[in-house]
């Protein structure tokens, strides 16, 4: 495992100079690296173990655990098909090279973090990680740099907070090894130390996964990223954050080590703490979602409502809704990268991503169209595709526990979801054409193909869930949530809740039966005539041939309805309190305190230089006597 | 006139008991529209309802004189309607342009520009004379004679032609349409 | 005449105004056209605030068109009629619209029917008419019965076809 | 197979039975507004008289969308239970967040074709449709939270059979019924919350663009939403009961619907929001908690 | 881009009449707005000045479709004021009470009419049904449910008989019977207050500007009718008040029309106990044939209180049997034109219909 880790890294430099020389071999390379580790995951025998080396007399160490096969999967899947996407998309760069060298530094840090058996093994390879994708986000764009700030920043909030308590632990225990920990942490008899270590160690998490305190550099950082990475960060970086926050609740077993610390229906009080975190994040994230006008910063925010759904799940610790955050962490890696490799498409070919700006390319991209819809269905939670079930699992785990606050704000977020996710599909892909997209083509096979593979995943473990399902229960067995039944009844096809079950092949089948009889009923009468929406394109004078008062109208991009889209809703929240805000007044303050300082004691005049070195020297002296 | 076949008698024989009328109200005939609507006439008994764009809507109600502007959005609408569509010309202002005969802005005869398929006399036309031309139209429907649809499709040169004709162009462009 | 309408008169004594009484509370005064704005605006200080009306009435024979403005007074029901009359072979005015901001649609209505210019007011855009290619409709020696002879097409009856036309039973189509 | 049978009655009753029940409520309607009204099979005529005209079609989304909607509304009406655990077609799969989930696959079909239309009118329409969404799903679904709590199960042929022991829900927490029922008079579109196809505003919105078999298609999966929507309601607060009692349960609740959306005129899109995250959204909450702490009849 | 354009009618359901507003919506606000108004022109000052004087008795109703009656009396007026004609007693009485009526039917169709737009289509039912039987008491009286050209110049045509007269009485005792209902109905619910209060205010200072009359001026507070300030006919011999609200709002404006039904109802029992009885109803305006009837020289303006506001006929003479020039002024042209364009930006799209209802804007009597 390790050599592979350290081949990859050493081959990303390599690829470097070979994407020098052309960078499409580069990436081509990359992919096919990409494709072949994906088969590599499977081969590797669970429990594996390697020795890397020592830190403060610990040996550090790689372990491959349930949880980082499935980790590793979801994560490769996610980076090869942009790693298939890039070979074509890269053409729109400045620098492919640096970009296929940096992707695949990230491909090894993640794999090392998954595969990682102790703190320290995994904070190594956590900043690979973070450093060689903040070193993308500003790839050829001057205002992205900033971006790169905040995400660095944001992240580093959270790993500084993780080493302190990696370090809190390794001075009461002496070791940095998780399996170690938890047993420690489970007999320790101080419960302020355990809260404060796990909310430590949480903290990466939950910097990195975007949760509430933590979650502006989302925005940002998706928002400017290089298009197509926008994808890894969200669909597999991000889940880097929810990596950490299981270990922290469940490798950690919060059960047990909070035995004594359950408020109310079983969850312990940190578990609690996170949960009231991770639901306002879904607020926040649907909230801001809503609003956006930039189609990558509103899937953005949705990361931030998904990133809640899974900590929510996760948090509550019951079987079902562990298994449910755990698989949402598939569902939204799959949803959010299919997402925005579409938006990669469409800003490929339009140089926008102002949802404002654009609009009808259903006309010219109906691949990219099909791949977004079938995405923002399984990131909507809507059966058949895998979306539903990990919503599902946590509606089930929440209503069991009576958690109703919790669930009505899951359920906002779920309603929510349907309002954000439509509206990029009605502003850009839907609607009418406008002019200066009327030569706009459809992206080459090698960048929908991903995109439809990835789709097509998610559908069949929407149908057929229990593939997927299966080293989810591992999982769950392996940290010990005690399943009371068997959730993924694959005998019987059913899913099953606490009480009640559902068979996604029949509503699928039911599903498919009720669209051919639609169809059925659809041939049955009168053919209809088209109506060309592309008219005024091609025929000049030609109005828009629809339902308009009985106006004539010839101007399509002033018939198309995509600004404020829910204007009744977004007005009712327009003066909301907002944490950005707050965190933006605080670095302008430490800005000015610092411009203040700076202005004073470095007045570019001899005189004051002057002064501040006698000044200094008096002092000096003063210490000295 | 051709032979129907049984499907498109049944079909015929629905047109005729659900008609849905556009809610437009070309001219002042539209008055007489509400209490023929509402308690004392009640027409959604013969199955008559206001639907609201072109594309649902089976009938189109011209309630009396047109002048140049509106008749191109009557055109313009009438096109967009989905077959088979039927017209009402109501009041003398369609039939011959009654009072505004010598009138610089309105046109003297409806059919020479869409097929009409029922006529009401009168200024106004009193409510249960709309109810008397419904029904009138009802009965065309399920003979099968209320083909002025068909008869748009089969004479559209010439309809088109007299319409270039008084109005100049159909599809206007002005500051308010660009 | 009312009081306030009396006092109108007074006040308007310097810019040489005919005065006609056509009701008690009704008077028609007739300006020079070069008196009629500032009169207008002293009208308007005294109580006769409410624009009723800006019409025109094209005398022809005169080769004059005349333009009234009907102001009325909300406190003793006094209504003036201001009149004065312009050139018709140049027809050119100052608009009101300063005065009265709805003015601006009097005025465009008059311009698109009589073919008048309002100095000041820019929007002359057609309101009321769609695509007209022949003179200002409302002015006098335009036909309004040659024009629609001429595009719209009337019907032709037959004498023996009138009695049997069952024009009620829609039988007479195109 | 016998639950393809079950499943197909179920069709065929929601097809007959709440067309049928849609022409009576014009009938309704039309006699407090002192008129006589259309025949109670006008709706049948209505819907046949549309697939059989010749309708225009805004390109293949618009077909899709339309598909999408019926094809989930079918889907979703074969699933409902009617009453009893016998009339349950798919005893394993009536599970209540399954019902609403696939339930959704019919509004994003039509909110999808409908926009696909390219009609401005359309997305408003639709825009509105989502917000009001948001509006009644959010205390429906706290007070349906709180009843499978009670029961711990979320499987709707159970729940009838608990309350066949326990007393309708609707006595046993008629706070959380009242929400339920008004939260149902949003989910139906009728009068107060009709607020996405406000015909004098917006030009009856999403369907400003539908013509012939399109609109018949669609009021066809009206008929079956409708279907699922008060299914959904008898099912979980008006007891079980043989088929006939549910049906007649049916006609009840849709009369009082029908009666109260006919006096009342419509909310704009956040004057909803306010209401239903106001009184509405509190009572679920409150009935939450009677339901935690025990205090049900 | 971020605008959208949308033209709100002709062909629109919640348009009332033949009329277009253009508006640019940026979400649901309109951000800016321009009324298309002609499409029901159809030249009628020149068609006037075509026809015999009592010709134009057939055309003039046909202005404001709603209530026609003001057409015809405005007419009358402005030719008996040329002519200096006296008009019998009895037929000055009569002509209230049809003008009365007119006004009641106008305002029962438009209390219905802002059903519509807020979706309470019982209260347009209801309204329009309740206007059928004032439409009755027309037909009884003039022969014709909607256009009468009753009111002649001298006059009216037809002496009102007394079986009438008790119809009026029982209809009016009906009407009244009914107005709880319409309480209970619009103006009580609150789900309607909610849409109309505080919705389009129109301030007192925006309405003089305008030019607004009728309802919407007397929302701000100001008692402006023209029944009272500047009496015609024998108003100034009835007793009735001039209701106001001072909210200015779109439901202030629909209450005031409400509380005005009552008061015709006062207005009308007054005339028909102070009429007297009499056969002469009409004075001929000149002598001779119908076809040479002339009016002397002169120019006159008339003005009516009609339901929405002041309605004026300006008639020209030149002494011929044809008018010289006869122009009209719509009560709702100035909200119906300039109000569109500066005071409705700002609202939202839903406010347009409701602008265009309160507000009572006609569109036969802005284009003609």
């Amino acid at each position: 495992m390790f050599t592979l880790l350290v081949a990859l890294l050493i081959f990303s430099v390599v690829n470097y100079f070979i994407s020098k020389a052309s960078w499409r071999v580069g990436s081509i390379i990359n992919a096919l690296i990409g494709s072949y580790l994906i088969f590599q995951v499977f081969t590797i025998p669970k429990g594996t173990e390697v020795t890397i080396g020592k830190f403060l007399g610990e040996t550090l160490a790689l372990q491959w655990t349930n949880a980082g096969f499935y980790f590793s999967f979801v994560s490769l899947l996610v980076i090869v098909a942009v790693m298939f996407f890039a070979i074509k998309w890269l053409d729109s760069q400045k620098h492919p090279a640096a970009f296929n060298m940096f992707i695949l530094m990230v491909t090894a840090g993640s794999l090392g973090v998954f595969m990682a058996k102790d703190l320290i093994t995994l904070y190594i390879f956590w900043e690979i990680a973070v450093l060689s994708s903040m070193l993308i986000i500003p790839m050829g764009k001057k205002e992205s740099r900033k971006a790169a700030v905040v995400y660095a920043v944001m992240s580093a909030v959270g790993t500084y907070m993780f080493l302190y308590g990696a370090f809190m632990i390794y001075s009461r225990y002496g070791t940095f090894s998780m399996p170690e920990i938890a047993k420690n942490l489970a007999n320790d008899p101080s419960t302020s130390f355990k809260v404060a270590v796990v909310l430590l160690i949480a903290a990466a998490g939950i910097a990195k996964s975007g949760i509430f305190p933590l979650h502006t550099w989302l925005r940002i950082a998706h928002g400017n990223a290089p298009d197509a990475f926008s994808a890894v960060l969200s669909g597999q970086l991000v889940k880097l954050g929810s990596y950490v926050l299981m270990i922290s609740v469940a490798v950690f077993p919060s059960l047990k080590i909070f035995a004594n610390l359950k408020l109310y229906s079983g969850v312990p009080a940190p578990n609690y703490f996170l949960i009231a975190l991770g639901a306002a994040s879904i607020i926040i994230g649907t909230l801001m979602a809503i609003k956006q006008d930039d189609m990558k910063m509103l899937i953005a925010y949705s990361s931030v409502a998904n990133g809640g759904y899974i900590l929510v799940g996760i948090g509550t610790m019951d079987p079902l809704g562990f298994e449910g955050g755990v698989l949402h962490v598939f569902n939204h890696a799959l949803a959010a990268a299919v997402i925005f490799m579409a938006f990669a498409s469409v800003v490929y070919r339009t140089h926008t991503k102002k949802i404002s700006e654009l609009g009808g390319l259903i006309h010219k991209m109906p691949i990219t169209y099909i791949a977004y819809l079938f995405a923002i269905i399984s990131l909507a939670g809507i059966p058949p595709m895998s979306g539903f079930i990990s919503k599902w699992m946590i509606y089930q785990a929440l209503v069991r526990k009576g958690m109703f606050i919790t669930a009505a704000i899951a359920f906002f977020g779920s309603i929510g979801s349907f309002l954000y996710v439509f509206r990029p599909l009605a502003g850009v892909f839907l609607g009418q054409l406008p002019r200066k997209y009327k030569d706009v083509k459809e992206v080459p096979p090698i960048m929908w193909i991903p995109m439809l593979v990835l789709v097509a995943i998610s559908f069949v473990m929407g149908v057929w869930p229990f593939p997927i399902l299966q080293p989810i229960e591992n999982m769950r067995a392996d940290f010990g949530i005690a399943p009371s039944f068997k959730i993924a009844d694959a005998q019987n096809w059913l899913v099953r809740g606490f009480s009640g079950s559902w068979n996604p092949v029949i509503v699928f089948n039911l599903f498919i039966t009720g669209f051919i009889v639609a169809y059925i009923l659809y041939t049955l009468f009168p053919k209809p005539k088209k109506v060309d929406l592309l008219k005024p394109h091609k025929e000049e004078g030609a109005p828009i041939n629809i339902y308009t008062s009985g106006e004539f109208i010839y101007t399509p991009e002033l018939y198309h309805y995509n600004t404020k889209f829910y204007a009744g809703f977004e007005r009712m929240y327009e003066k909301h309190p907002s944490w950005e805000k707050l965190l933006y007044m605080l670095a302008k303050f430490f800005h000015d305190v610092g411009e203040w300082i700076h202005g004073w004691f470095f007045r570019p005049s001899p005189s004051a230089y002057t002064f501040w070195l006698a000044m200094t020297i008096l002092i000096i002296f003063w210490v000295r006597w | 006139m051709k032979e129907r076949t049984m499907w498109e008698q049944i079909a015929d024989s629905l047109r005729s008991r659900s008609l849905w009328m556009l809610h437009y109200c070309t001219g002042c005939g539209a008055m007489e529209l509400p209490p023929t609507m509402t308690a004392r006439f009640d027409m959604e008994r013969f199955g008559v309802a206001p639907m609201a764009t072109p594309r649902q809507a089976d009938i189109m109600l011209i309630t009396g004189y047109l002048n140049t502007k509106t008749l191109r959005r009557v055109i313009y609408t009438y096109e967009q309607m989905a077959d088979p569509k039927y017209v009402i010309g109501f009041g003398s202002c369609t039939i011959n342009g009654g009072i505004y005969f010598d009138s610089y802005s309105t046109i003297n005869r409806l059919d020479y520009y869409i097929p009409v398929d029922v006529y009401i006399a009168g200024c106004m036309p009193r409510p249960e004379a709309i109810l008397e031309a419904f029904n009138y139209l009802m009965e065309k429907i399920r003979k099968g004679e209320a083909d002025g649809w068909k008869r748009y499709k089969e004479n559209y040169e010439w309809y088109k032609q007299n319409q270039i004709r008084s109005l100049g162009e159909v599809y206007v462009h002005d500051e308010f349409h660009e | 005449m009312t009081n306030s309408m009396s006092k109108a008169v007074e006040v308007l004594k310097s810019f040489n105004p005919f005065v006609e009484e056509i009701d008690d509370r009704e008077i028609k005064i007739s300006l020079s056209n070069d008196k009629v704005i500032s009169a207008l605006d002293v009208l308007k200080s005294i109580g006769f605030s409410h624009l009723s009306l800006i019409t025109c009435v094209d005398w022809i024979d005169d080769n004059q068109f005349e333009l009234v403005y009907i102001l009325f007074n909300w406190e003793d029901g006094g209504k003036i009629l201001v009149s004065t009359r312009i050139d018709r072979s140049n027809p050119k005015f100052i608009t009101v619209k300063e005065l009265w901001p709805v003015a601006r649609f009097y005025e465009r209505e008059i311009h698109e029917f009589f073919g008048i210019e309002f100095e000041g007011n820019d929007d002359m855009r057609p309101l009321f008419l769609e695509l007209w290619d022949e003179k200002p409709p409302m002015r006098k020696d335009f036909d309004p019965s040659k024009y629609s002879k001429e595009k719209f097409p009337d019907r032709k009856y037959e004498k023996d076809v009138i009695k049997e036309a069952k024009i009620f039973r829609g039988e007479i189509n195109g | 197979m016998t639950a393809v049978y079950k499943a197909i009655l179920n069709l065929v009753i929601a097809f007959f039975f709440v067309i049928s029940l849609e022409g009576i409520a014009r009938k309704i309607t039309a006699r407090i507004q002192r008129r006589i009204g259309p025949p109670w099979y006008q709706n049948f005529i209505d819907i046949f008289k549309a697939l059989s005209k010749h309708p225009f079609s805004n390109g293949w989304i618009f077909d899709f969308g339309v598909l999408m909607a019926l094809g989930g509304a079918i889907a979703t009406a074969a699933i409902i239970p009617m009453g009893s655990t016998f009339w349950t077609p798919f005893p394993n799969t009536d599970n209540f967040f399954v019902i609403m989930y696939l339930f959704a696959v019919g509004s994003l079909g039509m909110a999808m074709g409908m926009v696909g239309s390219g009609s401005p009118w359309s997305a408003i329409g639709v825009s509105r449709a989502l917000t009001q969404m948001l509006g009644y799903e959010l205390p429906y679904l706290v007070v349906m939270s709180s009843v499978m709590y009670m029961y711990k199960t979320s499987s709707i042929h159970l729940l009838i059979e608990k309350q066949a022991t326990n007393g309708w829900n609707l006595y046993v927490m008629p706070i959380g019924a009242i929400v339920a029922f008004i939260s149902l008079i949003g989910m139906l579109g009728k009068k107060p919350f009709d607020i996405a196809v406000a015909p004098a505003e917006i030009a009856s919105g999403p369907m400003a663009e539908l013509s012939g078999k399109y609109m018949g298609l669609l009021q066809i999966m009206h008929a079956f939403s409708i279907f699922v929507e008060v299914g959904l309601f008898v099912d979980l607060f008006l007891g079980g009961g043989s088929l006939g009692w549910f049906l007649v349960k049916f006609i009840v609740v849709w009369v009082l619907a029908t009666l109260i959306s006919s006096v009342l005129p419509r909310f704009r899109i956040e004057q909803m929001l306010k209401f239903y995250w106001g009184v509405p959204l509190g009572l679920a909450f409150l009935n939450a908690l009677f339901v935690l702490l025990g205090w049900t009849f | 881009m971020g605008e959208v354009k949308l033209f709100f009618g002709p062909n629109h359901p919640g348009m009332h009449g033949n009329f277009s507003v253009h508006m640019y919506v940026e979400g649901d606000i309109v951000k800016r707005a321009r009324p298309l108004p002609g499409f029901l022109h159809r030249g009628f000052e020149k068609l006037m000045e075509r026809r015999y004087w009592l010709s134009n008795l057939a055309l003039i109703p046909r202005i404001c479709v709603p209530e026609p009656d003001i057409n015809e009396a405005c007419y009358a007026m402005g030719i008996e004021k040329i002519a200096k004609l006296d008009v019998p007693e009895r037929a000055q009485w009569i002509r209230m009470i049809v003008l009365e009526l007119a006004r009641m039917a106008n305002h029962l169709s438009a209390i219905g009419g802002v059903g519509g737009p807020i979706g309470l289509y019982t209260a347009s039912h209801w309204g329009t049904a309740d206007r059928d039987r004032i439409l009755d008491i027309f037909e009884a009286l003039t022969g014709a449910r909607v256009y009468h050209m009753y009111i002649i110049p001298g006059g009216v045509r037809k002496n009102m008989t007394p079986q009438i007269e008790e119809m009026i009485w029982k209809v009016m005792d009906y009407i009244e019977s009914r107005l709880d209902d319409y309480e209970n109905l619009i103006f009580k619910n609150r789900i309607l207050h909610s849409r109309l209060k505080g919705r389009l205010v129109l301030t007192r200072e925006q309405a003089l500007e305008m030019g607004v009359t009728g309802v919407g001026i007397r929302a701000t507070g100001v008692e402006y009718d023209i029944r009272k300030v500047d009496p015609y006919l024998f108003y100034d011999k009835v007793e009735f008040e001039v209701p106001t609200a001072t909210d200015a709002d779109a439901f202030s404006r629909v209450y005031l029309k409400f509380k005005e039904l009552s008061q015709s109802i006062k207005i009308i029992r007054q005339a028909l106990e102070k009429m007297p009885q009499s056969d002469k109803v009409n004075v001929p305006i000149s002598k001779g044939s119908a076809l040479r009837h002339v009016v002397p020289k002169g120019m006159a303006y008339a003005h009516i209180e009609s339901a929405r506001g002041e309605f004026g006929f300006f008639v020209v003479s030149d002494g011929k049997n044809k008018p010289y020039r006869v122009a009209v002024r719509g009560a709702s042209y100035p909200q119906g034109l300039y109000g569109i364009e500066k005071y409705l930006p700002g609202t939202r799209i839903e406010d347009v219909a409701l602008w265009l209802a309160t507000m009572d804007v006609c569109a036969p009597e802005i284009d003609r």
